[in-house]
């Protein structure tokens, strides 16, 4: 196999991602100080709606705060006890538990105690989604929650009445909003911020989409540290012109040739969210020439994609650019349910097949050799249906890869192990230890 | 009489293919207790519950990753072996995750000529749900009607409500006589009476029942022994129940889904609503899941008023090993039942329940409640 | 046959100041373990004698050797024991027994003699499994927990690692201290898999000790999480044969802050203890049903 | 020119030596704690034996778990490549291997061509790998050779939950404590192990024809249990312990 060497070079958007991911958490954590709000929800969240409620209001969405705490290893072990100390398993969700140890222990992962919310704004598609906020709720001495049903089935079979389910539960949360927050609600803030989460979420698409090019501009690791900004605040107009900024410049590595990794020898697509505390394991498939060049879950757990009329998978047309109307209260909240709807990690709830086909989308249009599965113990959720996963994509002929782990629990990552399986699937793509 | 149940529950399979044999109709294999049955009734399908062997196996692995429900890992089990071949159609209700699995790897590698995956609202909590639920019921009848060939009449409909009524009723009557101080069935009979209901024709059910009822309140047997409940996901286990009852327990009351969790509501009359909209508020006003039970924990509320009406003086908290929706309940069911006085275990299920190990932590959970003559 | 490093001592002691036949009751304790039994004979109440074996895989022979080793040459017969209970994993087969108690029960009430009233935790590690027990004042059970279907942290996990290690059970306690400084704790407790860990770490140079430390603090700190999960109180022992080992037990007392309580009396036996004087009670509930009838 | 195959597992250390070919030496020692200097010293053992010069050799491969320990090998592969090479030039036929170590079990899958098409090891537990018989031999208080033989004798099916190889063990020892014959233990035993690897081994999907390597393969029970799980016949290689470090040999070769 010939050795092809093509040229890298850092992103120079990257400051500017870790830049915004700051002063995301900075915001948070001052709201208080000049009378805004604070809140605490899913990453799927519907962060539209509390936007509604002033320019003053600040998230914080769960999983990337639970994942952050996998980062920090000690804290995390310390967060994965306490919450077992509570009598709560130790198999459920792991970033869950490390968000409710953050709680029980009054750390914050950033410094300080913890930051309790003024209410939690969920969405539920996934058993624990509510659960965890009812729970969180309890373990800060109340705080209200509140929690929107999306889980109404797959997009290919929406209707009217299953739209009407959805949008009318968001018109009660705004009523419930208003309660409890004592404010008045502003439906052009609304309206922006769903033009914002649109123009956010099409945008990532389109840049998971540029990753079809050979060599691959990005590479699945350094997407982690963009795609989280989608699952911090999609309905940031900052975040959204962000991803314009990062279109512009992958589009330039294109046409520059420029490279996520200096010898592409070969593409793998991978699944579920990696175990965090071990990214390494991505730096050492690169020893071997082999890069991933992402997943249904970098690209699509906020990336909204559809079929393009050449048969392609890209990025949705948004509302605007259909020239869609989106003036009222009623008319932002039903856009805003039929995209999300057609999120593509929110198929696979109702049929791995579904994702089985994505899946498979992807491995053909980005050009992938072989797949590499996280069997990850740590999320019921999107690990759900991965075994049947893995069996169409043998069938469709592809070499496929699993490791078992833990996004967010590395008592459950065994690294030796999973790095010599690694050594073994390498081997068999007839892949060596590049020595460079 | 009890034996016949016991001999319905061994002999389920057999019993749905004479079933089919004596009346040419299909049967319908269903894997959550919020499918409406009273649509199949109404349809004249035999709805018959698809449940585990508690044998081990090495068949699913391929499927479904072994950190999802050992009871879901079961049921598609038996599908893989060929154990449920006689059956013309499967569903599913919208519930947890982990069962889902079992739907979709079955509804993909056994044949079958009807599948159908029903969505069922998880935010019961708002009245939204009742609209969306009842429509979901229209588009199903809809289905079923293609799949059987000709339309489902009002009267079928109100057949169907009152032939899972009565039984119902009638199971909730056998539960009544559970209250009593010395109760004249057992946990092991109830859970015959039980499991069979969601295996049996309904209307032979029914019958039986009415006759083990009147057996019952004549019955001169009684069990006067430390009164327990059973809270928990799925459980069908006799062979456990037994085993707690063989240390000097009974069990006299539950709330799992082989149990009250399946028949403690009816479908209400109501002039001014229709059929579905009826049904619907049946399923979303039933004692919930744990996965469906949110913003309120309505659900630990019920199980505080269960323990209270029947007298427990303890509570075995079973669970399916990883079965996230229990996990998130159980802590806050423990505190509750505290609360009250209400000691409590927790055991964890897999396929195998190891006898053994459980054994020892039963006896000893019921030496930590009696036995204070010996101090 | 090679030398087996994890097999416990075999032994069997009596108080040469009594004579059982002045005694009024004498009641007994057998505990049938998976790894080893022990008896103990009750001269009203007090301690007369005890003994403790490994246990064959015949549980009724191992029971009554047992006992038959604890009345050697006392001229005692099972037949003089007025009321015996039994206890362990092998309780229900104890030929000579009149009645079966958990080893739960019984060794919080063998702790609530051996260490005390004051005791409200304790902590059982036997061969194949751990577990919390929370006591009242009367040494009746309030609450426990135990390990489950994971023999990590269990008194068999340690005998693998002394069998790997080549060093005796016995001497294991203190060696694991003689290092110059505490290393990181393995990181997997499964038996199993620890030792394939401690194997890599002896491949790499690591003194015997050293892993040892490594693998008692971790067992230790496997243990205390069940110890916090069951709200451990000040006052606490430790029983079964891991108490004998000072390398996990000094370790469980360093995370948790606390002392456990010591006794006089041989912490193996606290099962056939407790399994002894509820047959004291029992034996004293037959007398008066006797009485009556 | 000699080629060498040092496989290298948990527990043993299996060396092969081949010429043109050939094999003129096999042998094995226990892994110990200093895995590269056992493996040294059996080396010039073997060496010595067949009065063969270390200057002679041309190629050394080695595999196994510790491969990386033994510095003086000139290439390493992992097991799974080096059992399927081996296997692929001794039993051209075969398309399953389920290969059982001391601590972990793999399946792997092979086309016509002898490439692996999809390979899998069991996870995290020690319940589907050699040491498991062990602790359970232990328990019963039977040796490990008589293991096997013993457990032919029972046709009982004694369901038994097999989450931890010790745990397992306390399980043996409620079944010994009811009484249960220990012909029957011993067969749950085998048929808990073989029910891990076969559910394994049913994920990478197998063809026939299907080999076992590793001791285990020496367990007779275990190959009875296997064949039920698997309902098929399994083939016994006549050096299953071997068939690595072979492979690794044939590595040296080219």
């Amino acid at each position: 196999m010939s050795i092809p060497k093509y040229k890298t070079a850092p992103l120079k958007t990257w400051g500017k991602a870790k830049e915004l991911r700051e002063k995301y958490y900075r915001n948070y954590l001052s709201a208080h100080d000049n009378g805004g709000l604070r809140w605490a929800g899913g990453a799927w969240s519907f962060g539209a709606i509390p936007a509604g409620l002033g320019r003053d209001v600040f998230p914080l969405t769960g999983e990337p705060y639970g994942a952050s705490i996998a980062f920090k290893k000690d804290f995390s072990l310390r967060c994965l006890e306490a919450v077992e100390k509570k009598g709560y398993a130790r198999d459920l969700c792991s970033y869950m538990r490390n968000y409710w140890g953050s709680i029980i222990l009054d750390e914050f992962a950033f410094g300080g105690k913890f930051p309790k919310p003024d209410f939690h704004f969920q969405d539920h598609i996934c058993c624990s989604h509510s659960k965890w906020y009812q729970v969180a709720s309890e373990l800060e001495g109340g705080v209200p929650s509140h929690s929107i049903d999306v889980s109404v089935g797959p997009y290919k079979d929406v209707s009217k009445e299953k739209i009407d389910y959805i949008v009318a539960q968001m018109h009660d949360s705004i009523d419930w909003l208003e309660k409890i927050t004592g404010r008045e609600y502003n439906d052009d803030l609304l309206i922006e911020a769903v033009k914002n989460e649109f123009r956010s979420t099409a945008k990532w698409a389109e840049i998971c989409t540029m990753n079809k090019a050979r060599p691959a501009p990005l590479d699945e690791k350094t997407m982690y540290s963009l795609y989280v900004l989608g699952t911090l605040a999609k309905h940031d107009g900052e975040f959204a012109d962000f991803y314009d900024e990062l279109a512009d410049e992958v589009q330039w590595r294109i046409d520059n040739g420029i490279a996520a990794i200096e010898h592409e020898v070969v593409r793998l697509m991978s699944d579920t969210q990696p175990p965090w505390g071990f990214l390494k394991i991505f730096r050492y498939l690169e020893k071997f020439g082999a890069v991933s060049i992402g997943s249904l879950y970098t690209f699509g757990l906020i990336g909204i994609f559809e079929d393009k009329p050449d048969g392609s998978w890209g990025p949705r047309e948004t509302p605007m650019q259909k020239g869609e109307k989106i003036e009222t209260r009623d008319q932002a909240l039903r856009a805003m349910a039929d995209w999300n709807l057609s999120k593509p990690e929110w198929q696979h709830f109702y049929s791995p097949h579904l994702k089985s086909e994505m899946m498979l989308k992807i491995a053909k249009e980005w050009h992938v050799d072989g797949v590499m599965l996280h069997y990850n113990r740590g999320c019921e959720g999107l690990t759900l249906g991965i075994a049947e996963n893995r069996l169409a994509l043998i069938e469709a002929g592809y070499p496929v890869m699993t490791y078992e782990g833990n996004m967010g629990d590395e008592r459950e990552f065994d690294e030796s192990q999973t790095m010599s399986r690694m050594e073994s699937f390498m081997e068999t793509l007839g892949l060596k230890e590049l020595a460079v | 009489m009890i034996d016949k149940f016991r001999q319905w529950n061994k002999d389920r399979h057999q019993y749905a293919k004479d079933w089919k044999e004596k009346t040419g109709g299909k049967v319908m294999g269903y894997f959550c207790t919020y499918v409406p049955e009273e649509l199949l009734y109404a349809a004249n399908i035999l709805p018959v519950r698809i449940l585990g062997s508690h044998e081990p196996q090495d068949v699913t692995e391929p499927h479904m990753f072994g950190m999802y429900c050992p009871f879901s890992r079961d049921c598609l089990a038996q599908g893989l072996k060929g154990r449920y071949d006689y059956l013309d159609g499967i569903m599913i209700a919208h519930s947890c995750l982990h069962i889902r699995q079992a739907y979709t790897s079955w509804d993909k590698h056994i044949p079958k000529d009807f599948s159908y995956y029903l969505p069922v609202p998880q935010n019961l909590q708002t009245p939204h749900s009742t609209p969306y639920l009842a429509n979901e019921y229209d588009v199903f009848k809809k289905a079923l009607e293609e799949w059987i060939g000709h339309e489902i009449t009002e009267e079928d409909m109100e057949r169907g409500i009152q032939t899972m009524n009565e039984n119902r009723s009638l199971l909730r009557d056998i539960y009544k006589l559970k209250e009593r101080e010395n109760p004249p069935i057992n946990g092991e009979e109830t859970m015959q009476v039980a499991i069979t209901q969601q295996l049996i024709d309904k209307k032979e059910h029914t019958e039986l029942l009415k006759e083990y009822l009147q057996e019952l309140k004549t019955t001169t047997q009684e069990y006067d022994s430390t009164r327990l409940m059973l809270l928990g996901s799925e459980n069908d286990d006799i062979e456990f129940v037994e085993m707690v009852e063989n240390c000097g327990s009974t069990v006299v009351i539950d709330e799992h889904c082989i149990g009250t969790r399946y028949f403690w509501n009816n479908v209400e009359e109501a002039e001014d609503q229709n059929q579905m909209t009826r049904i619907a508020k049946r399923y979303i006003n039933k004692p919930p899941c744990p996965t469906k039970d949110w913003m309120d924990r309505n659900r630990v509320k019920h199980i505080v008023k269960l323990a209270q009406m029947y007298d427990v003086k303890g509570a075995i908290l079973i669970q399916q090993k990883f079965c996230d929706p229990h996990e998130l309940d159980i802590p806050a069911v423990k505190k509750a039942l505290q609360e009250i006085g209400i000691e409590t275990l927790f055991l964890e299920f897999d396929v195998t329940v190891p006898i053994g190990q459980f054994k020892i932590r039963v006896e000893a959970f019921l030496e930590m409640i009696d036995n204070d003559d010996l101090f | 046959m090679t030398k087996e490093f994890w097999r416990w001592k075999e032994y069997n002691w009596q108080d040469e100041n009594i004579n059982w036949r002045d005694a009024d009751i004498i009641s007994a304790g057998v505990d049938v373990g998976s790894v080893s039994s022990q008896a103990v004979i009750l001269a009203d109440g007090e301690l007369f004698a005890y003994a403790s074996m490994r246990t064959g895989s015949n549980s009724p022979k191992s029971a009554e050797n047992v006992m038959k080793w604890c009345m050697e040459d006392t001229g005692m017969t099972l037949d003089d024991l007025e009321f015996t209970v039994g206890t362990g994993y092998g309780r229900v087969n104890v030929p000579f027994a009149d009645k079966a108690i958990t080893e739960i029960a019984c060794h919080a009430r063998g702790a609530h003699k051996m260490y005390g009233k004051t005791i409200r935790t304790l902590l059982d590690m036997g061969g194949q499994d751990c577990k919390a027990i929370s006591v009242d004042e009367k040494g009746k059970v309030i609450n426990f927990l135990m390990n489950d279907k994971c023999a990590a942290g269990t008194g068999r996990g340690m005998e693998v690692f002394a069998d790997l290690l080549s060093l005796p059970i016995e001497e294991i306690g203190d060696l694991s201290f003689q290092v110059e400084e505490e290393p990181e704790p393995v990181s997997s407790t499964c038996v199993i898999f620890a030792k394939s860990e401690a194997t890599g770490l002896l491949r790499d140079g690591w003194p015997k000790n050293k892993v040892l430390a490594a693998y008692s603090s971790a067992m230790a700190h496997r243990v205390v999480a069940l110890l916090e999960r069951i709200d451990i109180k000040e006052d606490f022992a430790i029983t079964g044969g891991i108490a004998k080992n000072s390398g996990v037990v000094k370790r469980i007392e360093k995370e948790l802050g606390l002392t456990a309580l010591t006794t006089k009396y041989d912490t193996q036996i606290a099962g056939a203890f407790g399994a002894a004087l509820f047959g004291k009670v029992l034996c004293e509930k037959k007398r008066q049903k006797m009485a009556k009838v | 020119m000699i080629s060498v195959g040092i496989d290298v597992g948990a527990k043993n250390i299996n060396i092969l030596l081949l010429k043109d070919g050939e094999i003129i030496a096999k042998n094995s020692t226990n892994s110990g704690f200093e895995a590269k200097e056992n493996a040294s010293n059996l080396l010039n053992k073997m060496l010595d034996e067949c009065n063969i010069d270390r200057s002679d050799i041309g190629f050394i491969t080695a595999t196994g778990s510790g491969r990386k320990d033994i510095d003086f090998a000139n290439k390493n592969v992992t097991d799974v490549t080096a059992v399927s090479k081996g296997v692929k030039f001794l039993y051209p036929e075969v398309r399953t291997i389920i290969d059982v170590g001391a601590e972990e079990g793999r399946g792997i899958r092979l086309d016509e061509q002898g490439k692996i098409v999809d390979f899998a090891v069991n996870e995290k537990c020690a319940a589907g790998s050699g040491a498991f018989v062990e602790s359970m031999s232990r328990a019963l208080e039977i040796p490990i050779t008589e293991f096997g033989p013993i457990s032919l004798e029972s046709t009982a099916k004694i369901p038994m939950n097999a989450q931890c190889a010790v745990f397992a063990e306390s399980e043996v020892v409620s079944l010994v404590h009811s009484s249960t014959e220990k012909k029957d233990i011993a067969k749950a035993i085998t048929d808990a192990i073989a029910s891990r690897i076969s559910s394994m081994v049913r994920k990478v999907g197998f063809e026939s024809q299907i080999i076992i390597a590793g001791g285990v393969a020496y367990n007779v029970g275990f190959i009875r249990s296997i064949q039920d799980y698997l309902e098929q016949d399994v083939v016994v290689p006549e050096m299953p312990e071997y068939l690595s470090a072979y492979g690794a040999a044939l590595y040296s070769e080219n």
